[in-house]
């Protein structure tokens, strides 16, 4: 069990997984994702308009994680691949979000690097796959 | 509000013990506590307990481990209650039993931690353990915990040229002052290149960047200030307590080379103090990762942020710097029993402040002001303690 | 010690929500305490804020379920900290919420609970429940968290002389009084004949003694009193705050057929609140079996030990009796997301007492002071409370 | 996960679940079982002569586990036997223990009626089999 994602844990996201789904608080203006309860950026406005975002950014942080230290879900892919790299991008409309990159650069991830949403399988477990976004080079 | 004591503490050794289990643990703990009570102490007056812990003994007692601890010794009856907050899980039990005495509603207050962390399998423990931060997002991310702390990093390096070598500057220090701790789970030196040639775990982390997972478990018995030499001759006294929170997901945060969290418990317990960073003596901070100790530089006021490695650069945060940090060995090499991290590092400026360090090597002399630093995870918590001497 | 009034209080209907996660759950019941508070208050004035869980919605969020809940409504930097006694979770959050407001520390403290039970496949909800208990004793005994209690109602049945009827007016009087709780899980009546004829879960327990699994949550906002009508007409004061802790497994205990933590708790706060139990006019008590409400009557002074069954013959506990318990329909019948329960009592005792109960025919009348009492696992923790009408 | 006993754990206490070993207090003389660091009569003594308990006792009292309510480690006895009766039984050393109860008399199980400790499997997990004391009717 431990940091397990149930399933319909996994379901209630749907909508940011598959389609970056975020919110435009109608008191300050600002793009949330995740979907907050109240506006991070205002801490006030709790009303708001969908918004979905264009998945273009830029990389703020990275790193790469070894294979041998992967999450047990990720254990196959860090297995085949190695390592791989997880990076925080800035998106365009100001929120920040954490994924995994794909096709990185042979020269290096480096940060401020254009980057764009993918749709990707991110694991297999109790027989669902979890699909979700991943970055890779713009 | 009342004023806070330390009359006693004690400690297991941390690191790796097939034999002990989460009770045994506390027990030896425990029982090194009331022996530290100088001029004696009826356990029955003990009142309340706040006990820290992340995994419930790597998972078998999900609830109310508090009571289970309190009847193996011998104080079933006391008003007992779990507090967790991931590794800064004994910071706030010992934030919590601090109010408790403050309260005045209490005068005797014990403050507990304990992780059982070595009895799973390394898969297991890696579910548990798992990001310590937003799961449903930087685990889903293929992040693990030490990945969120080497985003940190990268971007540290990015913004302020911070150095590989700086970070193993840290695991240096810590691993030699490890060495003479004879509570610590590792007691080796390693020199600075070893440090910078570990097994990656984590870009741009090795494995000497990392804390061990560790079983142990620290106890401190908080008394009312007017009370305190009742009990022993040399109190410690809690001036300064502040606790504060953070978003849990690095992503939601407007900095990651910096944790608010640890900002505004360091404000509200030097406030209370009314001292100021420049008036510590020595510090035991939350080095979960060699980069935490960097953060916790500027964070807690001893420098500007962004200037925290030239600090490492000119020793003054070695044993015999102006500032020691972490003498103790520090998560990094002490070692790292989750819910026990935050009482520990109250044991550790106890008896240092006491002039009880184990060894007379690692006796710091002449220090009047501490201070204990205890993050959880990523920085989603924090507490920040503040000590004075007692005998003066 | 400062004095303390809860100002606001908001709570989820109870019951199966699965498009909502535990943050949803919490920020509902979060946004619905906000608008209790009449006058208005500027939530960013909020100081602290204790979270009771246990499973930390169903296990996706072992650390620092705390910040993750307020980083989520808004309160990203708040002193936050998850406090957990199995089902006594949120009676202890309101309990150290309580101390903090007393220690003069903090004016407004936030004491919630939340549970996400039923987000996981039975089998895997009861490797999370166990037993409530000492695991290592009483589940490698076999035992379920249900069998504990029916050892307790076995062992009453031959002391004292209850009868199995006297169970199932337990459950028929809760679900009773569930049927005009909008917020309840149960909104239906049952017959005697029907609540002695379920199914067999443990004996002497059918399924009609058992509370069962549900999400919710429940938020309380605790304000200093000497301020509360800066935010409210009408405060609810807490006059006494109890809790304390017993022997975890019921084999160690000296009797099973009464609650020492539960005697103790209730010592503490009505010494605290200088009333006795004559002076209650209604009670939330915790059963989540039938017995467990049985015992509560003696535990809490309502009557002599082994005479609370003659209460429920006389129908004094009727939501139309001398002293009406579990108006709400209690965890039987409202039903017992395990961490919000201790503050779901409170909410429904600040609504009593403001006569604000959202249906006519449940409101109870000319109350003054009213008790609420949490429960951990099979006794292991209990925490009790006293509340005063604030508009005289 | 959840309520899990690890093989560490359990092993630690085999010379309790095998041999029924518990602690007599070297200063109240009564014995704790299962041990305590500290006695739980006197709330005092820490110190501890071994002492391994006859098995002989008196049922104080008992429920019925029915099936369906099985704890999962132990659904396959629950599904063999339909339900399985547990009792906490008073020891004639003082302490009282919580067990399964076998060779229920057909009668019913009574309050005080004598029982004895015998030696059987609890039930199998990761592989290994978890050994333990049960009681019959004497
Ligand atoms: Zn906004
Ligand atoms: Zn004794």
């Amino acid at each position: 069990m431990g940091a397990h994602i149930s399933i319909p844990m996994y379901q209630r996201a749907v909508p940011q997984r598959y389609r970056l789904v975020g919110q435009r608080c109608l008191k300050c203006g600002k793009v949330n994702f995740p979907p907050k309860a109240v506006c991070k950026y205002c801490n006030a406005g709790f009303e708001f308009e969908e918004v979905t975002l264009s998945g273009r950014g830029t990389v703020y942080s990275y790193t790469i994680i070894a294979g041998g230290g992967a999450p047990p879900e990720f254990a196959e892919q860090a297995h085949c691949q190695g390592s791989y790299p997880v990076v925080v991008v800035e998106l365009e409309e100001g929120p920040r979000v954490i994924a995994q990159l794909v096709d990185p650069p042979p020269a290096g991830i480096t940060i401020g690097m254009p980057v764009r949403a993918v749709f990707r399988k991110i694991y297999e477990e109790e027989g669902v796959i979890r699909y979700g976004f991943k970055f890779r080079p713009a | 509000m009342e004023g806070v004591a330390i009359i006693g503490a004690g400690q297991t050794r941390y690191g790796d013990f097939p034999t002990k289990g989460v009770k045994e643990l506390f027990a030896e703990a425990y029982l090194e506590m009331l022996q530290s009570v100088d001029r004696g102490l009826d356990p029955q007056m003990i009142q309340a307990a706040y006990i820290g812990c992340l995994s419930a003994g790597s998972g078998f007692q999900l609830g109310q481990l508090a009571p289970l601890l309190m009847g193996h010794v011998g104080l079933p009856h006391v008003n007992a209650v779990r507090v967790e907050n991931a590794c800064a899980s004994g910071g706030f039990a010992l934030y919590n039993a601090a109010c408790a005495v403050a309260s005045g509603k209490f005068d005797l207050v014990l403050a507990a931690g304990v992780e059982k962390m070595r009895d799973i399998s390394s898969s297991k423990g890696r579910y548990w353990l798992g990001v310590s931060g937003d799961t449903e997002y930087e685990r889903l991310a293929g992040s693990t915990f030490a990945g969120i702390y080497a985003l940190m990093a990268t971007r540290y390096m990015h913004e302020y040229g911070l150095k590989r070598e700086h970070l193993s500057m840290v695991a240096v220090k810590n691993h030699r002052n490890a060495a003479a701790n004879p509570k610590a789970q590792f007691r080796k030196a390693i020199t600075l290149e070893q440090a910078m040639n570990g097994v990656p775990v984590a870009y741009p982390f090795n494995i000497w960047d990392c804390s061990p997972t560790t079983d142990g478990a620290a106890v401190v018995l908080l008394c009312n200030a007017r009370r305190a030499r009742d009990f022993t001759s040399r109190p410690v006294y809690l001036r300064g307590f502040g606790a504060a929170s953070d978003y849990l997901a690095i992503h939601d945060r407007s900095s990651i080379t910096r944790l608010n969290a640890t900002r505004k418990a360091a404000a509200e317990a030097y406030k209370q103090a009314g001292i100021g960073p420049r008036d510590i003596d020595f510090a035991e901070v939350h080095d979960c990762f060699t980069i935490a100790e960097i953060l916790a530089y500027a964070d807690l006021g001893f420098c500007e942020e962004g200037r925290a490695h030239y600090l490492l650069e000119e020793g003054i945060t070695q044993l015999d710097g102006k500032l020691p940090v972490n003498a103790s060995g520090g998560l990094k090499a002490k070692g790292h029993p989750i819910g026990a991290t935050g009482c520990g590092m109250a044991y550790e400026i106890f008896r240092q402040l006491r002039g009880e360090a184990a060894e007379p090597v690692r006796q710091i002399k002449n220090a009047r002001f501490a201070l204990s630093h205890n993050v959880g995870g990523s920085g989603g918590t924090a507490a920040v303690f503040i000590y004075q001497r007692g005998d003066e």
